[in-house]
This record gives structure tokens, C-alpha cells and sequence, in this order.
């Protein structure tokens, strides 16, 4: 079942093509992934899904909605959740309060269950916790919580930027290079993740440089170059596609794995 | 017409006032990200050390202008290094802050010395001309005059010298220039005396033709801060083309609407043109 | 900072809080002055943009009480020091509400003077009814007297006795055109209320209002060329001396030729300090007070320049208060109290008559209402002729 | 969550409200310093308002002190020129300064930053000329005197200080109370969440637009409801009451007490109004001192009194349990959160 459907999708900022004309289709349950040079158009497209900026052209439908150009706060709501490239968290509060953060596009209770302590504001709140405690079990590192984000290792923070997109509940996330700058080692560890939350039911959209983690986790590659696909397919179909090797193995591919 | 002459000529000269003055503060919020709401004080203690000067020690009307706008632009260094400085990594709610207790300072150090009542500073420039029906000081000719010069000298000092080029390049990109080298702390040092120094300009040039007192700066803080949001912060020219507008939309406004009309203008432009724009008019592409 | 965590520091930030209120409530406690004292209070602008105003009237009375501790005080057969307490309220009415409660109960002031109306219908409303006090008014707008407060002294004339005397001196040439350039603060609209309904019950011309406000504007050519455009015979202006001389002498410079209306705030001898006194001819307003021959006048003027300044001349405000000051201690005298301030205001009528001589500097009041104005029934105004004479008019004070 | 039945933080409100619950009975008559503890709670709970858009939301609006005005003016209209009751005239001034504020945020709210700061000190100074000028209708600088009293109904007499005192008090204890639910529950989440990252708020689900505009209603609502307690505290009410300078001093209040906790607002305005009083006996040299005092505090005591308390005895606690529960502030100010944790060494 097609979750996310992309057609000619498009932003040009100023005169330059950011992403153009680019279909995608992500499928439940499968991990897409997008790959591509650096400036390929693989973020925006990214923030296109998401909401975060609007399309000059095409259309995202999800779950059979048109969801084309709407802001962010309803996608999520819909179920679509995405981290950031650079890791982003609130960064004086506790990992704990991060992840809750999370729960509120789920919460319903108003400024008045809360000042009156209603019996559905504590039923939330209890659940929120629970929510978001089994968000950091799951990331394995609930013995974080009680800690300052910004105070944590590198790596934890990645995993807490996952809970706090997995509290929202999303059917949909996506992750905007989960692995940069992590060691080997680590990055295993983060597939593995990877395919825990597939496994959990949530399907994954991975933007990744990190070639050897792209090829045995995704199910589906899309491959853009200065914002227009130049491939889509297995990974198989992908890594021995001519063009692909041309514009980004071939060209860039010892810097790429230099420098990731 | 004739009335309309002398306004205009009246708006001009305002205007090269609000444009001095505007310039240091737009310099100060686009380079600094300080909101300096204690810029209306330096301009009042920069006419009371003009007075000074002029009065007390007597030396010549252009030369009090200049060694008080050398005194204010150390008190503007000093300002910078003991309130600003320790506060650069604070958002602009504790500038705004710092800046209050600064004002309260200076404003009760200028009623210390030189006390609460008005005082009159006299230029040697009188007389007036006549200009098609409509007299005008020519204090005022003056006025203009200063301002045209110092704007341009100011242009060209930050367009050719290396110490303007340094303001410019943080103006632009403040991360990019520490990269190579330009210090961050003595540009702030230099847009504070700079700024303090321009706003003294401002003060002794509009002394003579109104009053001392140490609330004098009062109203032109918020004036000042309209004229930098209609020219985008941290802009030259902008500084320049909305001292003068703001200055002529307010003579004419009272002219030809009411006097508290004139007084609200100001405000009124800030809440348009931030409606319109929340980002100014002429503002360059927000770095975010 | 995390919207869910315990804020652990509360405990000590209760105790912070818990001592800043004691304290609080401690200093309550501190203050007053030794028995044998007695307190004036004041509560006016002392920083800000009105503080020189402000200081001339606390100069006034402190001069009032260093002559009154020289000559001695004695109450119900004890001898007392007079002391004053000045408090800052820039010109809010709040602040001198707050002032006024903190002198009475704190420094037994029984007397507390501010000097704007503000201020002062503020403090009405805690005299009256919580903490006693007799209010030293000064400001010439009726209204702090038209409203039944027992407890009120309004020390100026009011303005409203000038307009008719003034526009009657203005309009004997058949003078018919009003320019309006007053300043806009509370007092200045009401004068031009009062001297717009007088120029048009003689059925002259007032033209349209260019009113500024004197403090924030930084070029007054703009005004006076704007007044100037519709050819007025007579300006009515005023406000502080100073901004409002700079006004007539820019009017003069634009070729300005008629009369000037000045409200009572701005003052021909301060006026005469800032600009070509030249300047001033034709114009009507207060009388200065060194024109005053009274007994105490030469007195005040030189202890106020070798006390204060020699630099600035004393105005009305310094000499208006230096009377009430000593008014208000002989009533004291009069009344066998210095605490009671229903008995002082009572003791008035009769303690008018007894003030020393040298207390008699500017048409000292021969009178109070029973609302509570001082008056003196010889009230002048003063005229200055195109020659740069001072001529002297009469004005009648309506009944109150 | 690590909030237990009983923590310090109960202890501590508790010791306030009691504190100031038993203020005046410590007195023994002394109606000025009821009065200072009476107008000073009125600006708390304004103070609270801003807490609601700067400390949670990290918005700073310049336009409080206008609101407050103008909860002042419809109660000090309503209540002599209309000769309304007390009471209904407080509910219109709360839900004019909600509205207002629900419906000036849709434009306000566009600008961002040092813009909103500048945007709405150009809106309170707008609303401040349009009191002291609007002579018709506000009574411009002759101001409006004889507001009325709350209606007691026969039980209470509010003309008695005391028990003014206590009314505004209970208003005083609700925003606090408010300030803590909404801290504590998701919408406060929500808040701090928009005020540390927009576009994470936003990536999260969070309608950042609309619930800044629902914190700004909230606190011009806060200002408003001070404004009308304001009114009837004073009797007599002047254009003063809705300067800029109104709104920097309640700025201060908070910024000493400490942006975005439950007892800073209170406890930050009442020590900075001691101040005031104190001073007071320098006339106009106090600036002399208080100038430099208040630069002193913003340098030395970013997060405020309360802030620093907090973060001093969260450490304290951390360094006892080895679990770190943090601390409070405002999360911007990094280079001297790392000169108090020096200090906190020592």
C-alpha cells in the first residue's frame, strides 16, 4: 500500500530549482530512502513533505489526502514526523521533557483542564508519560531522562531527536541523516534502530550519505541530482544504474566516504 | 506655498538631525543586535557636553562639537565594554534592560551636574534668509548642511577604510568574519563611539535652536527607532531616507492635519510598516 | 528551562520573599522624627522631564522653613524645628498618591504639598477617608477645590480668573484673530479651553490649534510657521518659561509683530533670562514677582540667591509656597496642633492674619474660601508694553 | 515525572502565600505600606501576564503597559462617567484586553524578535497617546477620579485598605496558580517549546502561530484584569497608567525575579518596588544608584532572583541524588550560565 504519494513535485527559490518535477512513491511498512550529492534538493524535498515550505508545483498526497502545502503542524497531526539533519532539541530541558514535548500534537486538554485539574487532563498527562517513557525505552536511552539535553553524548541526542518524533505517533517518519558524524560502530547500532521502528509499524523516509548503511537497510532508493531524479528503484537497481554512478558514486565517491 | 517652503525647509533640517542620530542607532541594532534604547540619552548628554564646552570653557562652536562628540564617543566605548560587552550572548530582553538602567543613570548624572532646568546654548551662526517668501535660520541651513557632509564622510569611511570595511563585514555575517580575523569585540567598541559620536553631532547641531534639559532624548529614542525600521536595520542609506521621510511626514502631518497627529506619525509608521513588512521596508534577507 | 520539573529553590526563594516583606513592613516602622519636630511633607516631580519645576517649588518652602526655624516656632508652648521631606513623583499622580500616604504616616507629616493636579486629586482620594492629611495644592485648575474636599488648600490663583482680564487687555485694538500654539499637557488644554470659549464670546476668531507638546518637540519653527500662515493678531501660549520663550523669539524672528497670551505657567522674569527680553514686548501674563513691593519680597530675593542660585530669578511657584509654607505653620500655632490637620484647616482663616511680614512677598492671601483656595483680593496681572514697561491690571476672582 | 506529593517547590509557594497572607497583620495600621503591598500586587499580576509571553513564550512585548492601561480606563470610565458597577466594568476590561490582544496578535505576531519588541512599543505608545489625548472621551491628562470601589454585597466593605488588600491578593494567587498548571501541564510544554525553537515546535506538531497568539491574549489579558484592580486600589487614575515607562518597570520586576518560574513575577516585584520606596529618601540622585543596580542584576542575575535559587539548590540537590533535575532560566543566556555554575562551586 502506497502510504506517501509524490507527483512532479517542485520549489524553485529565486530562479533556482531546489527540487523539480520529482514523483515519489513510499510504500507502509518499507523503508524509502533518497540519496544524491550534496545540494541534490534531498532536505528540501524533505521539508517539502513535511510541510515546512510550500510547493511552487505538484502535489503530496498521504494516506489518500492531499496534504499539498500544509503547514506543519497539521502533517504531524496526520502523522507524518521528521527529524533534522543537524540535530535539534530543546536543549535546557531534560531529555524526559524533550520526548514529552512530543505528545502534544496528540494531547487534547485545554488551558482550562489544566488550571482545573480535570480527571481528562491527569488520564493525559499519565498517558503522555507513559507514551513518551516507552518512546525513550524503545530508543534505549530511558536512563537518560532525567538529564539536560544538550548535556548528554552526541549519539544519546540522536536518539532522543527519534523519541520525540516517535511520541508524536507518527505513520510516517522522516529522518534527515540520523548517522552524521556518528563512528561505525555507532552507526550499526542506529540501523538497527532503524529497522526496530519499521518492525514497530512505522514507515521510514531516510535521507543518508553513508552509502553502506543507505544499501542494506533501505527497501526502495530514490536518487536526485540538482534537484530532478536521475534513478528510483531496489537498491540493486540503483547501486548498478549508470547514471547514478556518473553524477554521485562515481564522482564523488571517495570524498563521500572520506568524509562520512 | 510659502508656508509650505518653510516647512519643508523646517523638515529637511529635522531631518538631517533624526538621520545623524538614526545612523548611530541603525549601526548599533545591525551590527550588535542591540536594541539601544539608551541612544536618546547619549544624544542628550552629547548636547550637555557641547554645552559645556561651548559656555563653560568657551572654546569655538565647531571645535565644542567636535571634543564633546570625542568625550561622548569614549563614554559610548565605555558603555559598550561595562554593560553591553558582559551581555553579548544575552537575548535582547536584558539589552533592552540594561539599557533602561543606563538611561536612568545618565539622565540622573546630567540633573546632578548640570541640575533640572532648561538651559540655552546661543551658536554664533544667527540671521536668517529669506527663500522664496519663507525665512529660514540659517542654523538650520547648517543643520542640513553638517549632515549632508557627515553622512557622506561616514559612507566613505565605512565603504573605504578598513575599520568601516570590518563594521560592514560583521554586519553581514558575524560567524564568517570572526573566521578571519576581524574581532568582534573591537567592532562593537567602535560602532558604540562611533554612533555616541554621530548622535553628539546630532545634538549640538540641533542645541542652538531649541533647549537642554536632561530629558531632551527622550522622544527621540522611540523617533529614531521608527526611522531604522522604516530604512531596515543595519542600513546606511535606509537610515538616511527614513530620517528625512519620517521628518517631513511629521511636519507636514502637523501642517496639515493636526499637531497630535504629527506626534503619533512615528508610531503610526512603525505598526504599518511592520504590519506590511515584519521585517522593515528595505530589509535585507533575514539570516535565520 | 523544563515547564514539568521541581523547582527545588523555592524553599529558599520563600525565605528570600518572606524577608523582603518584613523588611518591608520593617521599615514601616523607621522613619518619623524626634517630637520636638515638625514635619512638612512635599511630594513633587524631582527627577524627570518636570523637575525643575518641581525644584522651585521645594526651594520655596525649604527657604519658608529655614526663616520660620530662625524666627523660632512654638506650638501649645513648645518650641519646634520645622523639617521638610521631599519625596520624587515624577509628575505621576500614583506615585504622589503613595508619597503623600508614606509621609503623613511615616514622618507624622500633617501637612503634605503637591504640586499637580494630578497629584493631587489622587491624594483626595486617601485624605478624605484613610490617612489624614492637609494637602498643599499647588495648581491652578479649579477642579481639586470643586470637589468637597475638607482637607484641601489650593495655594495659586485660579487660571480661570486670568482669561477674561487678558483678552480683555488684548482686544481693545479690535484684535480678533487667536492663534492657538499652547502646550499640551493637561494644564495647557485647559487654558486653551478657557481662552478659546472667552476670544469667542466676544465674537473674535480662533483659528486653528497648533498645540505641542513643549517637552518632546526638537524644532518649534514648524509650529510657529504653521501659527504664523493664518495671520493672527494675538498667540496664546505658554508653558514652561523656558521652551516658551525660545517659541516667542522664533515667532519674532518669522516677523511676528502682534501680542502674546501667556498662561500663568510661564513667567516674564524667567523668559527675560532666556531670550532678547525685547522679545517679550506686548505681551500679558503673570506679574513678576520681583515687581512686588510687598514687605517680604527683597528679603526672599536675596536669600534665594545667595541659598539657591543666583543664576535664575524666584518665580511665583518659589514664592507662592514660601507664603503657604508659613501659612500653613501658623496655623499650626493657631491651632495648639501640629498633628491634626482638621484643626489646622480650621485654624487658617485666622492664622492668614498672623504670618509675619516677611512672609508677605507676592500678593500674600488675604483670604480662604471655604473650599479651600487662598486669595488675595488685590490679584494682578501684568502687561508688558510695547516700550517694555510692566503695567499693572486688576483681576477679579469669581466667587467660588 | 519527578513531581512528588510533597516537594520543596509546595513548601515554597506555600511560605509566599503566607507570607504575604499574613504581611498586613504584621503592620499594626500602617496603611502606606499596605498601600505599596496592595498597588504592587496589581502590577504582579500584570507581571505574570508577561511572564505567560516573554518568560514561556520568549516573546517580549513592549505594548504590557498599554494593556494595563487600558483595563485601567474601562474600569475608571465605566464606573464614574457610566456610573456601572464595579464588577461588571472588571469583566468588560478582561475581555476587551483578551480580545484586543487575541485580535492585535493576528498582525502583531507576524514580526519576530527585536521586530515584535519594537512593533509593540510602537502599539503601547500608540495607546498611551490616545488616552492622555483623547480628551472627550478619557478626560486626557485631567485623568478620572472617584472610580468605584468593588461591590461587597452587604458582606465585604472594599473601601477598607485591608480588604482590598486581600481581594487583590486572591487574584495575585490565581495568576500564580495559573502560571504553575499552565507551566506544568502540555500547553506550558507547548510555550517553552515555541520559545526555544520555532521550527523544532513546529516540526513536532506545535501550531506556533496560533498559540503565541493565544499566550499574548493571555497576558494583555493579565494586564488588563490588573489594570481594573488597579483602578479601584487608587480611586484616581491618569494617562501614567499606561506609559512605556510602566511597562519597562514591570520588566524589571520580572527580569529580577527571574523570567518564566511561579514565584518570580511576585517576588521580583516586590523586591524591586522596595527598592523604589528605599531609595526614595535620595530624590533624584536614586538613579545615581538605581541605574547601575539594575545593570547589575541583568549582568551578574540573568535568570532573575528566583532563577539563580533554583538553579543553585538544583545543583545542590543533584550533587546529593547523582540524578541532575536541572535548573530553571532562561535557556538563551549560555556564556553566564557558565559563570554561575562557576560561582555555584565556590
Amino acid at each position: 500500500m502506497t502510504l506517501l504519494e509524490v507527483r512532479g513535485l517542485g520549489k524553485h527559490f529565486s530562479g533556482l530549482h531546489a527540487v523539480d518535477d520529482v514523483d515519489l512513491d513510499i510504500s507502509a511498512g518499507r523503508i524509502t530512502a533518497i540519496i544524491g550529492p550534496n545540494g541534490a534538493g534531498k532536505s528540501t524535498l524533505f521539508n517539502l513533505l513535511a510541510g515546512f515550505y510550500r510547493p511552487t508545483s505538484g502535489t503530496v498526497r498521504f494516506k489518500d489526502r492531499d496534504i499539498t502545502g500544509m503547514s506543519p503542524h497539521r502533517t504531524v497531526a496526520h502523522g507524518i514526523a521528521r527529524t533534522f539533519q543537524t540535530t535539534n532539541l530543546f536543549e535546557d530541558a531534560t531529555v524526559l521533557d524533550n520526548v514529552l514535548s512530543g505528545r502534544v500534537v496528540r494531547s487534547h486538554s485545554t488551558v482550562f483542564d489544566a488550571v482545573l485539574r480535570t480527571p481528562r487532563h491527569r488520564r493525559e498527562e499519565r498517558l503522555n508519560l507513559d507514551k513518551a517513557m516507552a518512546a525513550l525505552e524503545f530508543t534505549g536511552i530511558s536512563e537518560y531522562r532525567g538529564e539536560i539535553a544538550s548535556s548528554v553524548p552526541q549519539e544519546v541526542q540522536k536518539r532522543v531527536s527519534i523519541a520525540l518524533a516517535l511520541a508524536t505517533e507518527p505513520e510516517l517518519l522522516l529522518l534527515d541523516e540520523p548517522a552524521a558524524g556518528l563512528t561505525e560502530e555507532e552507526t550499526g547500532g542506529f540501523a538497527q534502530l532503524i529497522r526496530d521502528i519499521v518492525a514497530d509499524g512505522v514507515t521510514v523516509g531516510l535521507v543518508e550519505h553513508r552509502m553502506s548503511m543507505v544499501m542494506s537497510l533501505a527497501d526502495h532508493i530514490l536518487v536526485l541530482d540538482h534537484g530532478k531524479e536521475i534513478a528510483a528503484g531496489t537498491p540493486e537497481t540503483v547501486r548498478t544504474d549508470p547514471q547514478v554512478i556518473e553524477a554521485y558514486l562515481g564522482a564523488d565517491h571517495q570524498e563521500q566516504e572520506g568524509a562520512g | 506655498m510659502t508656508l509650505f517652503i518653510q516647512q519643508l525647509f523646517d523638515g529637511l533640517a529635522l531631518g538631517g538631525v533624526y538621520c545623524l542620530a538614526a545612523i548611530g542607532l541603525t549601526l548599533i541594532f545591525g551590527v550588535l543586535r542591540i536594541p539601544n534604547l539608551a541612544h536618546g540619552t547619549l544624544y542628550m548628554l552629547g548636547a550637555y557636553v557641547t554645552y559645556f564646552f561651548l559656555v563653560t570653557v568657551g572654546v569655538p562652536y565647531v571645535a565644542a562639537i567636535g571634543l564633546a562628540a570625542v568625550v561622548l564617543a569614549v563614554i559610548g566605548v565605555l558603555l559598550e565594554r561595562v554593560v553591553f560587552h558582559p551581555l553579548r550572548n544575552a537575548p535582547h530582553t536584558h539589552h533592552m534592560i540594561a539599557a533602561v538602567g543606563a538611561m536612568f543613570f545618565f539622565q540622573a548624572v546630567a540633573q546632578a551636574i548640570w541640575g533640572a532646568d532648561f538651559r540655552r546654548m546661543d551658536s554664533p551662526i544667527s540671521g536668517s534668509v529669506t527663500i522664496l517668501g519663507a525665512q529660514i535660520s540659517w542654523q538650520r541651513i547648517v543643520i542640513v548642511v553638517t549632515a549632508v557632509i557627515v553622512l557622506g564622510l561616514l559612507t566613505w569611511f565605512i565603504k573605504r577604510s578598513i575599520h568601516g570595511q570590518t563594521i560592514e563585514a560583521i554586519e553581514q555575517d558575524r560567524t564568517g568574519s570572526s573566521l578571519v580575523g576581524i574581532s568582534p569585540s573591537r567592532v562593537s567598541m567602535l560602532t558604540f563611539g562611533l554612533a555616541a559620536a554621530l548622535a553628539t553631532v546630532a545634538a549640538g547641531l540641533v542645541a542652538p535652536i531649541n533647549l537642554l534639559a536632561p530629558t531632551m532624548g527622550d522622544a527621540l529614542s522611540l523617533k529614531v527607532f521608527a526611522i531604522i525600521i522604516l530604512g531596515g536595520l543595519g542600513s546606511l542609506p535606509g537610515a538616511i531616507v527614513g530620517g528625512f521621510t519620517l521628518a517631513l511626514a511629521e511636519v507636514m502631518t502637523s501642517t496639515y492635519v493636526s499637531a497630535a497627529a504629527g506626534e503619533g506619525i512615528a508610531f503610526a509608521v512603525i505598526v504599518l510598516v511592520l504590519a506590511i513588512r515584519p521585517t522593515g521596508l528595505f530589509a535585507r534577507a533575514v539570516q535565520r | 528551562m523544563a515547564p514539568m520539573r521541581i523547582r527545588p529553590g523555592a524553599t529558599v526563594t520563600a525565605a528570600v520573599c518572606a524577608g523582603v516583606l518584613l523588611a518591608t513592613s520593617a521599615c514601616g516602622g523607621g522613619g518619623g522624627s524626634g517630637s520636638d519636630t515638625i514635619v512638612i511633607g512635599y511630594s513633587g516631580p524631582l527627577s524627570g522631564g518636570a523637575a525643575a519645576y518641581g525644584k522651585n517649588i521645594q526651594d520655596g518652602l525649604q527657604l519658608a522653613i529655614d526663616e520660620l526655624n530662625n524666627q523660632g516656632v512654638t506650638v501649645d508652648g513648645e518650641q519646634y524645628r520645622v523639617e521638610l521631606r521631599s519625596l520624587d513623583d515624577q509628575y505621576a499622580p500614583d506615585a504622589a498618591a503613595t508619597n503623600a500616604q508614606r509621609l503623613a504616616e511615616q514622618d507624622d507629616a500633617a501637612v503634605v504639598f503637591i504640586p499637580h493636579a494630578g497629584g493631587i486629586q489622587a491624594a483626595q482620594e486617601l485624605n478624605s477617608s484613610r490617612t489624614e492629611f492637609l494637602l498643599g495644592a499647588y495648581s491652578s485648575d479649579p477642579k481639586i477645590v470643586e470637589q468637597g474636599n475638607e482637607l484641601t488648600m489650593m495655594i495659586p490663583p485660579s487660571f480661570e480668573s486670568y482669561a477674561e482680564p487678558f483678552v480683555d487687555k488684548l482686544t481693545r485694538n479690535g484684535e480678533s484673530r487667536l492663534g492657538l500654539l499652547g502646550t499640551a499637557s493637561e494644564y495647557g488644554q485647559e487654558w486653551t479651553k478657557l481662552v478659546t470659549q472667552e476670544w469667542k464670546s466676544r465674537g473674535g476668531q480662533v483659528l486653528s490649534d497648533n498645540s505641542i507638546d513643549y517637552g518632546t518637540v526638537s524644532d518649534f519653527a514648524g509650529p510657529v510657521s504653521r501659527t504664523l500662515a493664518e495671520n493672527p493678531d494675538v498667540i496664546f501660549l505658554g508653558g514652561p518659561s523656558q521652551p516658551t520663550a525660545v517659541i516667542i523669539e522664533e515667532a519674532r524672528r518669522q516677523g511676528y509683530e502682534g501680542s502674546f497670551l501667556l498662561m500663568d505657567q510661564a513667567k516674564f522674569e524667567e523668559m527675560e533670562e532666556f531670550t532678547d527680553p525685547k522679545n517679550l514686548n506686548d505681551a500679558i501674563g503673570v506679574k513678576p514677582v520681583r515687581n512686588y513691593d510687598d514687605p517680604g519680597t527683597e528679603d526672599l530675593l536675596d536669600a534665594y540667591a545667595e541659598k539657591v542660585t543666583k543664576k535664575r530669578p524666584v518665580t511665583s511657584e518659589v514664592a507662592l509656597n514660601y507664603q503657604s509654607a508659613a501659612i500653613v505653620v501658623a496655623a499650626m500655632e493657631q491651632a495648639g496642633s501640629i498633628d491634626d490637620p482638621t484643626a489646622i484647616r480650621e485654624a487658617i482663616p485666622d492664622a492668614i492674619g498672623e504670618v509675619g511680614e516677611q512672609f508677605h512677598v507676592s500678593g500674600f492671601p488675604t483670604e480662604i474660601t471655604d473650599a479651600g483656595h487662598l486669595r488675595n483680593q488685590d490679584l494682578e496681572a501684568a502687561y508688558r508694553t510695547p516700550d517694555g514697561e510692566y503695567e499693572y491690571l486688576p483681576i477679579e476672582q469669581p466667587d467660588e | 515525572m519527578t513531581t512528588s506529593t510533597f516537594s520543596p517547590q509546595r513548601l515554597g509557594t506555600l511560605l509566599v502565600a503566607l507570607a504575604l497572607l499574613l504581611a498586613p497583620l504584621t503592620l499594626g495600621g500602617q496603611e502606606y505600606v499596605l498601600r505599596v503591598l496592595t498597588v504592587g500586587a496589581t502590577y504582579a499580576i500584570a507581571v505574570y501576564g508577561m511572564n505567560l509571553i516573554l518568560g514561556l513564550t520568549g516573546q517580549l512585548s513592549l505594548a504590557h503597559g498599554g494593556f494595563f492601561g487600558i483595563g485601567v480606563y474601562i474600569v475608571g470610565l465605566l464606573t464614574t462617567d457610566y456610573d456601572w458597577a464595579f464588577w461588571p466594568s472588571l469583566l468588560v476590561a478582561v475581555v476587551v484586553t483578551a480580545l484586543g490582544g487575541f485580535v492585535s496578535g493576528v498582525v502583531a505576531l507576524r514580526t519576530r524578535e527585536e521586530y515584535f519588541a519594537i512593533f509593540t512599543m510602537a502599539m503601547g505608545f500608540i495607546i498611551f497617546l490616545v488616552i492622555s489625548r483623547w480628551e472627550s472621551v478619557t478626560h486626557a491628562h485631567s485623568g478620572v477620579s472617584g472610580v468605584k470601589f468593588p461591590e461587597g454585597f452587604g458582606l465585604l466593605d472594599f473601601s477598607e485598605p485591608i480588604v482590598m488588600y486581600y481581594l487583590v491578593l486572591l487574584f495575585l494567587l490565581g495568576a500564580a496558580y495559573v502560571t504553575h498548571a499552565v507551566r506544568r501541564s502540555g500547553i506550558g510544554r507547548t510555550l517553552v517549546a515555541i520559545r526555544t525553537s520555532e521550527d523544532l515546535a513546529r516540526s513536532i506538531g506545535i501550531n506556533v502561530g496560533l498559540n503565541k497568539q493565544l499566550a499574548f491574549a493571555a497576558s494583555t489579558t493579565f494586564a488588563g484584569l490588573a489594570g481594573g484592580l488597579f483602578a479601584a486600589v487608587q480611586g484616581f487614575v491618569g494617562p501614567s497608567a499606561a506609559s512605556i515607562d510602566l511597562t519597562f518597570e514591570m520588566l524589571m520586576f520580572i527580569l529580577v525575579g527571574g523570567l518564566g518560574t511561579v514565584l518570580g513575577p511576585v517576588v521580583g516585584t516586590f523586591i524591586v518596588l522596595f527598592l523604589f520606596e528605599f531609595f526614595q529618601d535620595f530624590e533624584a540622585y536614586r538613579f545615581l544608584v538605581l541605574g547601575p543596580i539594575i545593570v547589575a542584576l541583568v549582568i551578574f542575575a540573568p535568570r532573575g532572583i528566583v532563577g539563580y535559587l533554583n538553579a543553585f539548590v538544583g545543583k545542590l540537590r543533584s550533587r546529593g541524588t547523582g540524578a541532575g533535575t536541572g535548573s530553571g532560566g532562561p535557556p538563551e543566556h549560555r556564556s553566564s550560565d557558565t559563570a554561575t555554575d562557576v560561582k555555584e562551586t565556590l
